[in-house]
């Protein structure tokens, strides 16, 4: 059996282009506080996948230790945002972001 | 670390202290703490007066790599006086709100020190991007003393402070960011070194930019006429403390800006446009005078009488010789005393009769006679009577403005006569004539730890009035300096254009 | 093996990306993202980065998302709404502007890499644990230092939201 | 030999094993708890009960596969599948012993299914998903007492991977790797000229905090008497399996045990040396041991009878452990039985550990637990990392 | 001129007052009254003794003693030294300062012994001294300037020094920024002086002067010299800023006696006198002195005639005076002008005391109208005064005749015009203070107090005074300045002298005329001229015309245009133009801002498509 073709750099690229524009659409589309963050995620995830592409590309590490801070940054930006959340929901008693639209209760 | 770093950092780190301590104990704190630096910056004036005009206690270390920031600080005899100034007014300004400040009261001696940080630095930074960071931090605890601690319209006039002092500031960063996009360094001795030497070739129109940019920003905190409207809503509106940290510190940025940076940096520019600048100082002067004599406030009455005193110190300086550059610097000084030592006695007014408006004072000579010599010998200052410490100063400023065009003497001089109009009508009105029932009720005398708190200042105003040689000779040696330098630069200039 | 676990795993991360974004329901959207997650480690093992696949599951998926569902839980979110109205901003703006994201990067991606340059497991091995903390620990400590600060703060704030939460 | 054979075969000698032994452990759980508090223990199915795991396993996989109406169908049937898929897949990077040649042939391979130079990272990142099992059971069951047993045991999931995973991280620095396999070998020291240097007996004791806080939240992490809030029974009926029955019960039941068993393994390999001895000089030992017992059971199935059933299982199972311990002694067998003993002695001692306590201890409050986790477990986890470090730096 | 004399620790003329001051005036509260006028006598006494010590050990100071006590203010070429000279002018000036000064320090201890604020009294009046006396002994212009400021504020602090009684502090007020106008010419000489001798410094600068040629147009020189005299018109009360002394007779009676008749006032005198070296260079300039004097001299006569108060006929006769001098230093006769001063000094304190005396005796009344017949009732204040009176009248050989009859002298060497003019004045003079003098001691005692002569306190200053008027003339002051000032070589012309002791002596039968003989008639006078009378009794309008064409205007001004228009308005305005116009700007923007956080994610992705876009477009972005 000859070994299938490898994989071309571009393929990992292009579905890292392709999950940053689904979380793009979902970040438009989605009206739910929660899952709008969840495709704020699922961008930095398809950064991650082109940092790392390029690290093997490049023979370098230093992408990894970018996807390893966007990770923490990440943890941290879910911590505070996550709950900032549950204060609006606590104020607001909505997760819709179309209801949440003043600084100002 | 040597002893400046010293001054510069004790009150950083006094300010988080005070963050950290209970509330009850920070007036206590704060005092103690503002004094040691007091007495820590007292060390500074044998070394500089040893040799004025060299930097002495200069460090000089990166800061931050790319761009090249250097932590460059360094002092001679144009800024010692006024480090000195800052960190005595901070202990007496402690002393003054000990019983003003009664909410937040830690928040509160937490900013006076932040102040006190940010105000040393400006006068100790040799770097240009430090200067600016010194200069912003001044910015934030004058933006919370008055915003949180001030009267009835006090967010009016911090927004208005705030703006002001912001819109000149950016222009500043912006010329700065130009002369190291030139240089390629922010070391204030390189780059003056650098276009002295013709190394950083500016157009004419450049310079003059740039100028104006330093200039404004400058100005607007000096304040000159017509740049100076937020001074006096700031005065009205600010805690005691705050005025006089407001006049007697954060305004000699300005002036102290001019001559350090302003003078050497861009002498050509400097001196094409002294016309125009010495003009609308001397408008400052009049108008400042004028105003300041129909103003039924006290507060804004002393604020306008800054403005025509700080009239006298940009014309002094583009005077453009030893005297008018002496004079200038050296009224610096006395407006910092002076001034100061008005706006703690009005303080003192308005802490026992909660009002500013002259109209609710009368007769208090009587009541309270000791708080009437006193308010009288800082009024006699203040209208720069001989053997008080304005009147070497303005006459300085006056010899040397005479020197560099007998107009503007003429006109200076007439702001002279208009300081004893308002300031001995406000006198009388205060504290002359028959005693209202309200005042003799409410308006005591000074009390010991007010009187130690204005002492010192009373003390300053006799010993710089009579003993001027100590002050002036150091600020003399540095002007010298900076004139020497501005003036090489422009005969370069002139040979070049040849 | 590589191409297709690539295709095996990309599929999966594609499918689960466009389900989470299409999703009404929270928790779906959550499960799904946790897919893409999954299967990027993989494609991370296969690129040769251990270590953040490791770390990809054990933070983003083990961490982060547990957050995410734990918190949708305790708000019991329900499944968003259908639009009363369809916005005007999202079919004339939205679209064509998702669309035209999409066919730039893929051009972008597609000029800057010639289809020669490929990936082989294990050519590259720069992603093991140690070389990783090697670099983490010394070329870049001071962001390693920064950041911890930044978490510590992180932490800070939600308590601090979360206290006012309760009250 | 073919690298794929080789692991599929491994793969399935383990696959067997370890199920087997999962459901054994059920049955060595419920006699032991019975013997602590004076009873019997199931003895009807098989002597002493030894065959009532598989009249269990039979009874569940064929009882009426129960979708109540109210859940979240999809969800419902995927949180098992998640908790015990990710409760095996930890079990593949446990090392079990050397580096062995097997018997006969010139096939040199290793004790344990694979080695990853973040193998230690493995087991964590399962358990970690391992949450979205209960806490989606939980969720899709739409049943508060399943709810709030999800949410609890999420919750405290979470709480207690953290002291879990910086517990770890001491080992991790004094053998400076994350290879389960290297950090075996960097045991593998005889200090004092007695014993094997393992983790818990170097640098004055401080990994034997570690280790004590590593098994403290293993308890919490599975759910465990003293902490299995997420399924007490006077407040929460069953907690997030509640709603759960027949197979997808048991999954989730095998998920704990096989949770259980995967973090006692790596208890043992972080801590307690792995398959290494404790002291040099006992390769004598696990022949005597099963030998031994084999006696013992000889003795009492013939000599000093005790219930008159045993008449001929005990006696069976002599003549079995006399020659597990014959096995033992043969040279060529040594090298692959020897260390699965120590290693496997080990492990339950410490699966011992969880069921003695469980038959001992009360449960906690929920807020204790919580509280347990940022009070005290965290902050002394954090410690013994700082004082191992400064160790570790201070030493090497 | 180095001096042939060892210091003579001239310091210690003005210190020792100031001493007096501190001790006072930080103590004083504590000290009592006897203790506060020991300090205050004794300090200046102690001064007076000095003086003479030091002029004894002098003698015969042909040449300038020169002592200096270190720098003050050093700024590049300026360099300014506390320098303390004594020459025979400076002399003549101290002995009469300290003299008279202590003569009324010691009458002023019976005057105030019942008022508040004793020690504060006496603290100001030895700040006075202290100020004089550096005035007078200062070697260079700022030192003077010094003490020119100083006796300015001590007057402010002493006419105020009823401070309950507003008008008091009005008139404190009034001399003080009066006085500031003056100072700002001073200053600007001393400026021009600077810039062009490079020095402040008396010898130096008299040196360069001497060698200058008389300027023939309107130059820098005459510049400097007119700024001087704008400076002597504010201190000695001349035209047209004179206003504020007859309002400065507000202050206790020993200080109008002391700093507003003998002392303060002629320290313009001895200024322009002091430079004389720049005047005499600078011949329009003495012409505008001369006619300054002259001016103010018939000025204040004519107001003198008609007021009431017996404190305001000596002050305006004060200004008047103080004219005759300016009319001698304009003509170039300086020692004339100085002899006058001295002898001014010493018949006009004693008017002043005497008026005291005469107050102090009607318990505060000053309105001669209320007086009348007190001849008998305070014989020995009498007596003092009608010395004074016969000295200011010009009656030989009295010595203000001596001093007057020098003047006329020179008035008529140099426009015998001006002569006649000062004659007239003369005449006037000798009018005046005839009528207070009849009016208050002769006829019918018209008020209703009970006066009662002064303690011996208050007369035996007026005795010593009262000798001194009457011999003063024999000082021989032009000839003992000739060392400074050389003697005019005027002739002595019989004629005209007596011509002006005639004038004297008519003024004086005029008087005795209408205030003794026909005590209606000036009523009837008064009536028949009318408007001019009134002009006159109300010192021609001259304060309400000030009032109304600067003061007004520049509060009223500054108020309405300044600071409402220009500063609130415009600049204030512009400020918050700005701020109005961001706001509306921002209301414009605020509109892309609906806090719909989708819609802003929109805007994003729009704007990093633009930029992706715009790459792509140029190229970039190859890795």
């Amino acid at each position: 059996m000859p070994p299938p073709p490898p994989v071309p750099l571009v393929a990992y690229l292009t579905l890292s282009a392709i999950l940053f524009v689904l979380g793009v659409a979902g970040f438009l589309i989605r009206k739910n506080l929660i899952t709008m963050f969840m495709s704020i995620e699922l961008m930095l995830n398809a950064v991650n996948l082109s940092f790392v592409s390029f690290s093997y590309h490049l023979k370098q590490t230093d992408g990894h230790l970018f996807t390893f801070f966007v990770m923490v940054v990440a943890a941290a930006e879910a911590a505070v945002g996550l709950a900032i959340i549950l204060t609006v929901f606590k104020n607001r008693a909505t997760l819709m972001v179309d209801e949440v639209d003043s600084l100002k209760l | 670390m040597n002893l400046l770093d010293l001054v510069i950092f004790l009150p950083a780190v006094a300010f988080l202290l005070l963050l950290l301590i209970p509330a009850a104990s920070s007036r206590q704190a704060a005092l103690a703490l503002s004094i040691v630096i007091f007495l820590a910056s007292l060390g500074l004036i044998g070394p500089v007066t040893a040799n004025p005009a060299a930097y002495s206690f200069e460090n000089n270390i990166p800061w931050i790599e790319t761009p090249n920031i250097r932590y460059h600080t360094g002092i001679d005899g144009l800024s010692l006086w006024l480090i000195i100034l800052s960190t005595l007014l901070t202990p007496l300004c402690v002393l003054i709100s000990w019983n003003y400040i009664s909410h937040r009261v830690k928040e509160f001696y937490a900013f006076l020190l932040l102040l006190e940080f940010g105000v040393v630095g400006v006068f100790a930074a040799l770097d240009l991007f430090l200067f600016y960071v010194f200069w912003e931090v001044t910015l934030v605890p004058m933006y919370f003393l008055i915003g949180i601690w001030g009267h009835d319209r006090r967010i009016y006039a911090t927004v208005k402070f705030f703006l002001y002092t912001m819109a000149g500031s950016v222009l500043m960063l912006a010329a700065i960011l130009y002369l190291y996009t030139q240089g390629g360094t922010f070391d204030y001795t390189v780059l003056t070194k650098l276009l002295q030497e013709g190394r950083i070739n500016l157009s004419h129109n450049a310079e003059i930019y740039l100028f104006l940019a330093f200039f404004i920003a400058f100005a607007i905190k000096v304040p000159l006429w017509p740049l100076h409207t937020w001074l006096p809503d700031a005065h009205v509106e600010a805690p005691t403390a705050g005025s006089v940290m407001l006049a007697s510190v954060m305004l000699k940025m300005g002036c102290y800006g001019i001559v350090r940076f302003c003078l050497p940096m861009f002498p050509g520019a400097a001196r094409e446009l002294a016309p125009w600048i010495a003009g609308f100082a001397l408008v400052g002067i009049s108008v400042g005078a004028l105003v300041a004599m129909v103003q039924p406030n006290m507060k804004k009455l002393v604020a306008y009488s800054s403005v025509s005193h700080l009239g006298f110190v940009v014309l002094g300086t583009f005077a453009f010789n030893q005297q008018g550059l002496d004079g200038a610097v050296y009224q610096m000084l006395n407006h910092g005393v002076s001034t100061g030592a008005l706006f703690m006695l009005v303080g003192f007014l308005y802490e026992r009769q909660h009002s500013l408006e002259i109209k609710a004072y009368g007769g208090v000579a009587t009541v309270a006679p000791k708080l009437a010599v006193i308010f009288m010998i800082t009024t006699l200052a203040s209208i720069g009577l001989p053997l008080l410490n304005n009147f070497v100063g303005e006459f300085l400023v006056l010899q040397g403005a005479a020197i560099a065009n007998f107009r503007w003497a003429v006109f200076a001089a007439l702001g002279v006569i208009f300081s004893a109009c308002y300031m001995l009508w406000m006198y009388q009105r205060t504290f002359l004539g028959k005693t209202p029932h309200d005042v003799e009720h409410h308006v005591t005398d000074i009390n010991t730890r007010e009187l130690v708190a204005v002492a010192p200042l009373v003390i300053l105003m006799v010993w710089m009035g009579t003993a001027a040689g100590g002050f002036l000779n150091p600020i003399s040696a540095a002007n010298a300096k900076i004139l020497e330098q501005s003036k090489a630069r422009v005969e370069m200039r002139a040979a070049n254009a040849r | 093996m590589d191409p297709i676990l690539f295709a095996i795993f990309a599929g999966i991360a594609v499918v689960c990306g466009i389900v989470m974004v299409t999703q009404r329901h929270p928790i779906a959207s959550a499960l799904s993202l946790i897919g893409v997650m999954g299967s990027l480690a993989v494609l991370y093992l296969l690129l040769g980065a251990e270590f953040i696949a490791a770390a990809q599951v054990i933070v983003y998926a083990g961490a982060i998302m547990v957050l995410f569902l734990f918190v949708i839980m305790l708000l019991n979110a329900g499944a968003e709404p259908k639009p009363l109205r369809s916005s005007y901003l999202a079919g004339f703006l939205g679209v064509p502007m998702v669309l035209a994201l999409m066919g730039l990067l893929g051009y972008l991606v597609k000029r800057s890499f010639p289809l020669d340059v490929t990936v082989r497991f294990g050519d590259f091995t720069g992603g093991s644990a140690k070389a990783v903390g090697d670099a983490l620990f010394r070329k870049y400590l001071l962001p390693f230092e920064v950041t911890s600060v930044l978490v510590l703060i992180a932490i800070l704030g939600a308590v601090v939201l979360a206290r006012k939460e309760m009250d | 030999m073919d690298f794929l054979l080789l692991s599929l075969i491994k793969t399935g000698l383990v696959a067997f094993v370890f199920l087997t032994a999962l459901a054994y452990l059920q049955w060595i759980e419920r006699k032991v708890i019975a013997h602590v508090q004076v009873r019997v223990g199931p003895n009807r199915v098989g002597p002493h009960g030894l065959l009532q795991p598989l009249t269990d396993t039979i009874k569940l996989l064929t009882k009426e596969d129960l979708i109540p109406a109210h859940v979240n169908k999809f969800f419902y049937l995927l949180a098992p599948v998640i908790g015990v898929a990710m409760a095996l897949i930890s079990i593949s990077v446990i090392p079990f012993g050397p580096k062995i040649t097997v018997p006969f042939t010139s096939i040199e391979t290793y004790l344990g299914l694979t080695d990853l130079n973040i193998g230690v990272l493995v087991p964590l990142a399962c358990s970690g998903i391992g949450v979205y099992a209960v806490a989606l059971a939980g969720w899709s069951s739409n049943n508060k007492y399943a709810l709030l047993g999800g949410l609890r045991a999420s919750a405290q999931m979470v709480s207690y991977e953290l002291p879990l995973a910086v517990a770890i991280a001491a080992p991790l620095l004094m053998h400076n790797s994350l290879s389960m396999r290297e950090i075996v070998e960097s045991q593998n020291v005889v200090k004092w000229g007695f014993l094997y240097n393992w983790s818990i007996f170097s640098y004055f004791g401080i990994p034997f905090v570690a280790f004590i806080i590593f098994l403290i939240c293993a308890f919490a992490e599975t759910n465990r008497i003293p902490f299995d809030l997420p399924e007490a029974e006077n407040e929460l009926v069953a907690g997030f399996h509640t709603e759960y029955s027949s197979m997808k019960f048991a999954a989730f039941f095998m998920a704990e045990y096989a949770n259980m068993t995967t973090i006692c393994c790596l208890a043992v390999i972080l801590f307690l040396g792995g398959w290494l001895p404790p002291t040099p000089g006992l390769d004598w030992v696990p022949g005597a041991v099963f030998f031994a017992s084999g006696v013992l059971m000889l003795y009492h199935g013939t000599v000093n009878l005790a219930r008159a059933r045993d008449r001929i299982s005990l006696p069976l199972f002599g003549v079995i452990f006399c020659g597990i311990g014959v096995l033992h002694w043969i040279p060529v067998l040594m090298p692959i039985t020897t260390p699965l003993f120590w290693f496997l002695s080990k492990t339950l001692f410490l699966l011992f550990l969880y069921i003695w306590v469980r038959a001992t201890l009360p449960r906690f409050r929920y807020d204790q637990l919580m509280h347990f986790a940022w009070g005290w477990m965290f902050p002394v986890s954090i410690g013994t990392l700082f004082a191992t470090g400064l160790l570790v730096a201070v030493w090497k | 001129m180095h001096s042939l004399h060892s210091s003579q620790s001239l310091w210690l003329i003005p210190v020792l007052p100031l001493l007096g001051f501190l001790i006072n005036g930080l103590l004083g509260k504590r000290l009592g009254k006897g203790a506060v006028s020991l300090v205050a006598v004794g300090t200046v006494a102690a001064s007076f003794a000095w003086v003479l010590k030091c002029i004894s050990a002098l003698m015969p100071l042909e040449h300038s003693h020169i002592e200096t006590y270190g720098t003050w203010i050093a700024s590049g070429a300026l360099n300014i030294p506390v320098e303390l000279a004594i020459d025979r002018l400076t002399a003549v000036m101290l002995l009469v300062v300290t003299g008279i000064g202590s003569l009324i320090h010691i009458y002023a201890t019976g005057y105030m012994s019942h008022e508040e604020g004793y020690e504060r009294f006496f603290a100001y009046l030895n700040l006075f001294m202290f100020f004089m006396l550096t005035l007078v002994l200062a070697n260079n212009y700022l030192l003077l300037f010094v003490g020119w400021e100083g006796v300015g504020l001590c007057s402010y602090l002493l006419i105020g020094f009823y401070y309950l009684k507003l008008s008091a502090t009005n008139a404190g007020n009034k001399a003080f920024i009066v006085n500031r106008i003056g100072d700002f010419g001073f200053s600007l000489a001393m400026f021009l002086i600077f810039v062009h001798f490079g020095s402040l410094s008396f010898p130096a600068v008299f040196e360069k002067a001497k060698a200058l040629s008389p300027e023939s147009g309107f130059g820098w020189l005459t510049a400097i010299c007119l700024l001087l005299l704008v400076g002597a018109t504010g201190k000695s009360a001349q035209v047209p800023l004179y206003v504020w002394l007859p309002d400065a007779m507000e202050g206790p009676t020993p200080v109008s006696a002391l700093i507003h008749a003998a002392t303060m006032v002629t320290a313009g005198v001895y200024m322009v006198a002091r430079s004389a070296a720049l005047f005499v260079n600078a011949p329009i300039a003495m012409e505008v002195v001369a006619y300054v004097g002259l001016i103010t001299a018939v000025l204040a006569a004519t107001i003198g005639i008609t007021q009431f108060d017996i404190k305001k006929v000596f002050a305006y006769s004060t200004v008047s005076q103080l004219g005759y001098m300016f009319l001698a230093l304009g003509c170039g006769a300086f020692s004339a002008g100085i002899f006058h001063v001295v002898t001014h000094a010493f018949f006009k304190a004693l008017l002043f005391l005497g008026a005291g005396s005469v107050i102090h005796a009607l318990e505060g009344e000053q309105d001669i109208r209320h007086m009348g017949g007190l001849r008998s009732k305070i014989p020995v204040t009498f007596l003092t005064l009608a010395c004074a009176w016969v000295a200011i009248a010009g009656v030989p050989p009295f010595s203000g005749f001596h001093s007057k009859d020098e003047i006329l002298l020179a008035a008529h060497h140099h426009h015998p015009w001006m002569y006649w003019v000062g004659v007239i004045t003369a005449g006037m003079t000798a009018f005046y203070v005839s009528r207070c003098m009849f009016m208050t001691f002769f006829g019918e005692y018209r008020g209703h107090h009970h006066p009662h002569e002064s303690p011996w306190v208050m007369t035996g200053p007026l005795a010593v005074l009262a000798v001194l008027s009457l011999a003063g003339g024999y000082t021989h002051i032009p000839q003992f300045l000739e060392p400074v000032f050389p003697l005019k070589g005027g002739e002595h012309d019989s004629t005209l002298v007596a011509i002006s002791v005639a004038a004297g002596l008519a003024g004086i039968a005029l008087a005795w005329f209408l205030y003794v003989l026909s005590p209606e008639t000036p009523k009837s006078i008064a009536s028949a001229l009318g408007g001019l009378y009134r002009a006159v009794y109300n010192k021609y309008y001259v304060d309400e015309v000030y009032y109304g064409t600067i003061v007004h205007p520049l509060v009223d001004g500054s108020k309405s245009i300044l600071w409402k228009g220009l500063d609130a308005g415009i600049v204030d305005g512009a400020v918050n133009g700005a701020g109005t116009l961001a706001r509306m700007i921002g209301g414009i923007t605020r509109r892309f801002q609906t806090g719909n956080i989708r819609s802003y994610a929109a805007w994003v992705v729009l704007g990093s498509l633009l930029v992706l876009a715009a790459m792509t477009a140029m190229g970039g972005s190859s890795l």
